[in-house]
């Protein structure tokens, strides 16, 4: 029993690595704009896929794994360029935006990668780690790796990095910061782009533990918000976090009740934490208006 | 005063709108199709091209484009060419209702195919038993063919029919005597569980543990933690993918060391693909077009199946798959009957389908009778099993 | 080196400043006074560059028309706005609000720490709690913060919308003296919006009274002090 | 009855509205038109209702869908397992869909903006999940097949042409009572709430009790949706009332503008109309539907319903901020 217990922990963990992963992504669009990126699952999916075709083509996995992402940030900085500053100051018109993109994303992902899921070959070739007759692959021990290194990257961006402070900035009082010479813009897209970097990262990471799909990408981002929301959105790199305590909860709730309520009880459970305290869980505390 | 004007508005907005009622059920609705030679063929078709049921849909698509394409370059029946207006329904049932009634009511189609998921094609049937044309339905919930069956005409095995197969060989074939079922919370997986469960008595097996997940979960440790847990003989995935394969990749990783059997859902290369070393030893029911090479060279069906499997190979270059047959089949036998009835009135066609005998296709050999619109039966399905990342016929 | 020439502002089809003009000088305080919805803050906002207004006629800097530059492009030239109400990153460290303040320096690290440096030595307070989050601060230190976080960046003019809202009788006094010496010591420009007439007096040189978007009365500081058109206007509405 | 108009302004969009209808009515020739034109006053009267809970309120809800799939299967399960009047469902519907309307409304008291997103998109999911769950009751994932026609005294609504003038009637009846509703005493309160809580607290106002109460009206409407739909299509199931849909359905409040009745009821109409065509492009539909919505969203900013307003509406802007 309770090695079974310990061993839904570990897989709540990995699980909840994944949320948190694309949560840090939304959390960090929110930072600067004040919207919720409603595209942000198909860009993870289009990273894992951008990253397969070039595997494909015969690049080590390492590469393919840091080029993907940067492509696509280059994708969403043009895209951004064009297109959504018309709409950066306007949050509302901003996530309407990216449901439409969030749409037709899943066109693109549909023509050029197919209909049938795909899975990036894992480096690991599957080995497994047994601790005293525990399970852990080492693809998954990534995606945990992965996270922690998300939360200490962006622990350090936001607090010690000047665009970290600046995109802050620009959140809190839009007014004032353009009085002491910011474009809002350029921090909006550069954190609409930065989101975007960290969604393909996680989608990289996923892709060899859970083959993905054009349409995966739905399921990712509800999750993702929801790891965002319970960690509070005025602290990006908390999202992390909030996502492996809704991994966990998922993981062990599924011992208890049939495992089609297992969304539920989560669900439930998140309900309760943002009636208690409505700024998010993991939140600094402070009261804002979100 | 202010009660009085809201009345009064109310009132008269009422009596304008009633007006409207009047007015156009005066036009009474003529729909008799004319009894003259049309033009075209039109046949409406439903599928699900995008949202989750677009693994089922396109396949299916393909086929019916490929087959249309091929009776029209040999120019059409008796003449007349076939025109297929396809529509995508976003496996959305709301959706596949409307494009039923557009294809129905506004493009005047002689009869219709579809869709690839369940829910939707539920939808369809209420559609259809009110307008009254034949409808040949691809997909495999037992619903469909319960009730007012008789306009529709399936060419897919329902669940009951796969569940049988593979529940009829775990009994006769293994030792198996507890079961766990993972399945997949869509409407596939569900019913597939739900027969399982159903007909596990009559089979003589137990059922020791049923979990769960939803469409493209990213993970599934940790309900095959629990079913481990429970410790059965054997596991039944149910799903499509990439589910089972994320499965099968997960009991290895926790050293889950089970038979692992699955759905037709994953009669198709891309579950080897995904799932890779993980798919050894992997049994499951498929239709027979699978391993066509491998039946018997007396099947009646094989060299038929032989030469399919080749034209869609070249055409689309990929490997046609168990749903590929079932649209394929479905416009087959819709023109074999246009060419008995020699008419396009529906309830002539119907007949004419309903009178199909001994039709040899994709899926088996399929035979409707009045009390029967069920085309597929447990003979025309086979047991594979994944050794060396090929399928093996098993029966 | 700040002129105003015949400046409209819209808020739709509300004009909410007719037709103003203004020069600065260098090393001048302006204090502009006036009842509410007499259209100071829009005079402000407008100078910063911030929409809405729309706005009609010129803003000339140092010879330059800057009337279309965006707000976050005028700092750089040395122009530096405070808006009414809002004063500090509520959520950012003190020290992190100075280094906004200063953000267009962040290139050049040795001027920026020198500029923070003298400007701590003008509010002692603030260096105590560089490591506070803004939010945590009195009114007082918060408006402090907001002053000193504006002159980081060495502006030749700051612009103010209601320095002493809000704040006790000898925080403000402590305020006015602090630019009173800037001015002094620095040759900054101030332009200062004050519902307080009477303190706004005492500190500027020059005020402007404005009554529903226009000037009313505009003079040296010193002779309005004792102005009863002035006090008429206040009372009377 | 001038005077009426004068005074509640949105009544002459609902006029223009049903004046719409009628005139459909007498041009479309086919049960197709007919079901597609249901669909759009359903649509309409959905989005209007959502669009009060945004645009009155000043509240976000993601569980709008899910609260029409309470009215459906409220209305489908009365009617067709227990054999119950259509119009009596049709009021359980909506009183179904207040009572879980308030429920869903309930954190809003507490939470705001996407934290109240999250937790509305929460009750919506699981809703749809005890939709999929509760099988011996709703039919499960496969849907609840085989609903019973609208019938009232006895006449049974199977011809949709016909079918199409009953949900007229009570699409306009009900958006009637809401254009009322918005100008009244009521709806003038709810807006001084939206401006300033604080402010209308202190005019005795109680925010918490309006804003629910509006989250109750739309989700009776919202119910009342669900009812008309369930038995035009006779068959429902549960990924037609999914969170996507919700999503859908704030967009399309976003694009009318917020609190307007007319740039609802366009958005209605666009998102039906779009939705009828591009289903033949097969693949590329969604693709499609998400370029039209991209652009509207990108280049038509302040709502279509706002077009003619834009200078207005900067002007309210300003009053506000020169108030404060």
């Amino acid at each position: 029993m309770i090695e079974t217990l310990i061993q839904l922990l570990i897989s709540g963990a990995v699980l909840g690595s994944i949320y948190g992963l694309i949560g840090v992504g939304f959390s960090v669009v929110h930072t600067a704009t004040g919207a919720i990126n409603f595209a942000q699952g198909e860009f993870a999916v289009l990273g894992a896929f951008l990253a397969i075709s070039l595997t494909g083509a015969d690049l080590p996995h390492f590469f393919a794994v840091i080029i993907s992402p940067i492509v696509l940030t280059l994708f969403v900085v043009l895209l951004f360029r064009i297109f959504l500053t018309r709409v950066a100051d306007d949050a509302l018109y901003l996530v309407v935006a990216t449901i439409a993109l969030s749409l037709m994303l899943k066109t693109l992902l549909l023509y050029f990668w197919g209909r049938e899921p795909i899975g990036l070959s894992s480096p690991f070739q599957g080995k497994t780690l047994n601790i005293a007759g525990l399970m852990l692959g080492y693809d998954q021990l990534l995606i945990i790796a992965g996270a922690l290194i998300a939360y200490i990257f962006l622990l350090f961006f936001f607090s010690k990095h000047p665009a970290g402070k600046a995109m802050k900035a620009v959140v809190e009082e839009k007014e004032i910061a353009m009085a002491s010479g910011l474009n809002p813009a350029l921090y909006q897209g550069v954190a609409f782009a930065f989101g975007s970097l960290l969604g393909a990262f996680a989608g990289c990471l996923v892709a060899p533990v859970s083959m993905l799909s054009y349409n995966s990408g739905g399921l990712l981002g509800l999750k993702g918000f929801a790891s965002a929301i319970f960690a509070g959105l005025d602290r990006p790199e908390r999202a992390v976090f909030g996502g492996i305590i809704l991994g966990v909860i998922e993981s062990l709730v599924v011992l208890f009740v049939p495992s089609g309520f297992k969304d539920v009880v989560a669900l439930i459970v998140l309900l309760i934490v943002l009636t208690l305290k409505p700024e998010g869980f993991l939140s600094g505390g402070r009261k804002r208006l979100a | 005063m202010n009660k009085k004007h809201r009345f009064i508005l109310t009132i008269s907005i009422l009596i304008l709108v009633l007006l409207l009622s009047l007015t156009s059920c005066a036009k009474k609705e003529t729909n008799k199709t004319e009894e003259r030679k049309p033009e075209v063929y039109k046949i409406g078709v439903i599928l699900s091209l995008t949202g989750a049921g677009s693994p089922l849909g396109i396949p299916e698509r393909n086929a019916l484009e490929m087959l249309a394409d091929e009776i029209n370059g040999k120019g059409g029946i008796d003449g007349i060419k076939l025109e297929l207006i396809i529509e995508d329904d976003q496996t959305d049932p709301a959706k596949a209702s409307q494009a039923a009634r557009k294809l129905i009511e506004k493009d005047k189609v002689i009869a219709l195919i579809g869709s690839s998921v369940s829910p939707c094609s539920l939808a369809i049937k209420e559609i259809v038993a009110r307008y009254g044309i034949p409808w040949m339905c691809p997909s495999a919930a037992n619903a469909i063919t319960e009730g007012d069956i008789k306009w529709v005409f399936r060419t897919a095995p329902k669940d009951a029919v796969a569940v049988e197969a593979l529940l009829n060989y775990i009994s006769k074939n293994t030792k198996y005597k507890r079961l766990a079922i993972l399945h997949d919370s869509n409407a596939f997986g569900q019913s597939g569980a739900d027969e399982i469960k159903k007909r596990s008595v009559d089979f003589n097996v137990e059922i020791v543990s049923i979990e769960k997940y939803e469409t493209n979960a990213p993970d599934l440790s940790s309900q095959l933690t629990k079913i481990k847990q429970s410790n059965p003989d054997a596991i039944i995935v149910w799903g499509t993918n990439p589910g089972p394969a994320i499965a099968a990749k997960n009991m290895k990783q926790l050293g889950l060391n089970i038979q692992y059997f699955g759905s037709h859902g994953i009669a198709n290369k891309k579950f080897i693909e995904l799932a890779g070393d993980a798919a050894e030893g992997v049994i499951f029911p498929a239709g027979k077009i699978l391993v066509a090479d491998q039946l018997d060279d007396g099947d009646p069906v094989k060299e038929y199946m032989l030469e399919f499997a080749s034209k869609y190979e070249k055409r689309f270059k990929e490997k046609p798959v168990t749903f590929t047959a079932h649209t394929y089949d479905a416009l087959n036998i819709l023109v074999e009957s246009i060419k008995k009835a020699k008419s396009i009135e529906p309830e002539k066609l119907r007949e004419a389908i309903e009178s199909t005998k001994d039709y040899i296709g994709l899926d088996g050999t399929i035979d409707y009778s009045k009390e029967d619109h069920d085309g597929i039966g447990i003979d025309d399905l086979v047991i594979v099993k994944i050794e060396n990342g090929k399928w093996i016929k098993l029966q | 080196m700040l002129e105003i020439k015949g400046l409209n502002a819209y808020y739709g089809h509300i004009k909410a400043v007719k037709d103003f003009s203004l020069r600065v000088k260098k090393g001048e305080i302006i204090a502009i006074l006036g009842p509410n919805g007499a259209g100071k803050t829009t005079l402000i906002r407008s100078i910063g560059g911030f929409s809405p207004p729309y706005t009609e006629g010129e803003i000339i800097f140092n010879g330059k028309n800057i009337t279309r530059l965006k707000p976050f492009e005028r700092l750089g030239l040395g122009i530096a706005v405070l808006l009414e109400g809002k004063r500090v990153f509520p959520g950012l460290s003190v020290a992190d609000n100075l280094f906004i303040g200063g953000y267009t320096l962040r290139r050049r690290k040795k001027e920026l720490k020198e500029n923070i440096e003298s400007v701590l030595e003008l509010f002692p307070v603030l260096r105590e709690r560089l490591n506070k989050r803004a939010s945590v601060l009195s009114g007082g230190e918060q408006q402090m913060l907001a002053i000193a976080r504006a002159l980081i960046s060495s502006p030749e003019i700051l612009c103010l919308d209601e320095p002493s809202f809000g704040l006790g009788p000898k925080v403000v006094e402590a305020i006015f003296k602090t630019l009173d010496y800037l001015r002094k010591e620095r040759g900054l420009s101030i332009v200062l919006v004050e519902q307080d007439a009477a303190l706004a007096l005492k500190f500027s040189d020059y005020s402007i009274l404005m009554v529903s978007g226009s000037k009313k009365i505009e003079g040296r500081s010193k002779e309005l002090i004792n102005d009863k058109r002035l006090l008429n206007i206040y009372l009377g509405g | 009855m001038l005077g009426l108009f004068k005074k509640y302004k949105n009544l002459k969009i609902v006029l223009f509205f049903s004046l719409l209808l009628v005139f459909a009515g007498l041009f479309l020739n086919n049960e197709y038109y007919f079901a597609t034109a249901s669909i759009f006053v359903i649509n309409s009267l959905l989005i209007t209702s959502l669009m009060m809970v945004i645009g009155y309120a000043g509240q976000i809800s993601l569980a709008h869908g899910a609260i029409y799939g309470i009215g459906a299967y409220t209305s489908a399960i009365l009617t067709t397992k227990l054999g119950a009047p259509f119009l009596l469902a049709l009021l359980a519907s909506a009183l179904a869909g207040f009572l879980v309307s308030l429920i869903v409304g309930a954190p809003s008291l507490k939470l705001r903006g996407h934290y109240l997103a999250m937790a509305t998109l929460g009750v919506g999911e699981i809703i749809v999940i005890l939709f999929q769950e509760l099988d011996f009751l709703t039919g499960g994932v496969n849907g609840f097949v085989g609903i019973k026609p609208a019938e009232i005294f006895g006449y049974s609504f199977v011809n949709l042409t016909e079918y199409y003038a009953l949900v007229s009637v009570i699409a306009v009846s009900i958006l009637a009572f809401l254009a009322i509703f918005v100008d009244s005493k009521i709806g003038r309160a709810l807006r001084a709430i939206k401006s300033s809580e604080i402010a209308a607290s202190s005019l005795g106002l109680n925010p918490s009790f309006y804003k629910l109460m509006v989250f109750g009206l739309s989700g009776a409407v919202a119910g009342s949706c669900g009812s008309l739909y369930a038995h035009l299509d006779r068959f429902i199931s549960p990924s037609t009332f999914s969170v996507s849909f919700s999503v859908m359905m704030v967009a399309m409040v976003i694009v009318g503008g917020e609190s307007s009745f007319a740039g609802s009821l366009a958005a209605a109409l666009i998102f039906s109309l779009l939705n009828e065509y591009v289903r033949q492009f097969q693949e590329l539909s969604q693709f499609l539907f998400g370029l039209g919505l991209f652009l509207v969203a990108i280049y038509m900013k302040g709502g279509i319903g706002n077009i003619g307003k834009i200078f207005p509406a900067k002007l309210e802007r300003v009053k506000r901020s020169e108030a404060s």
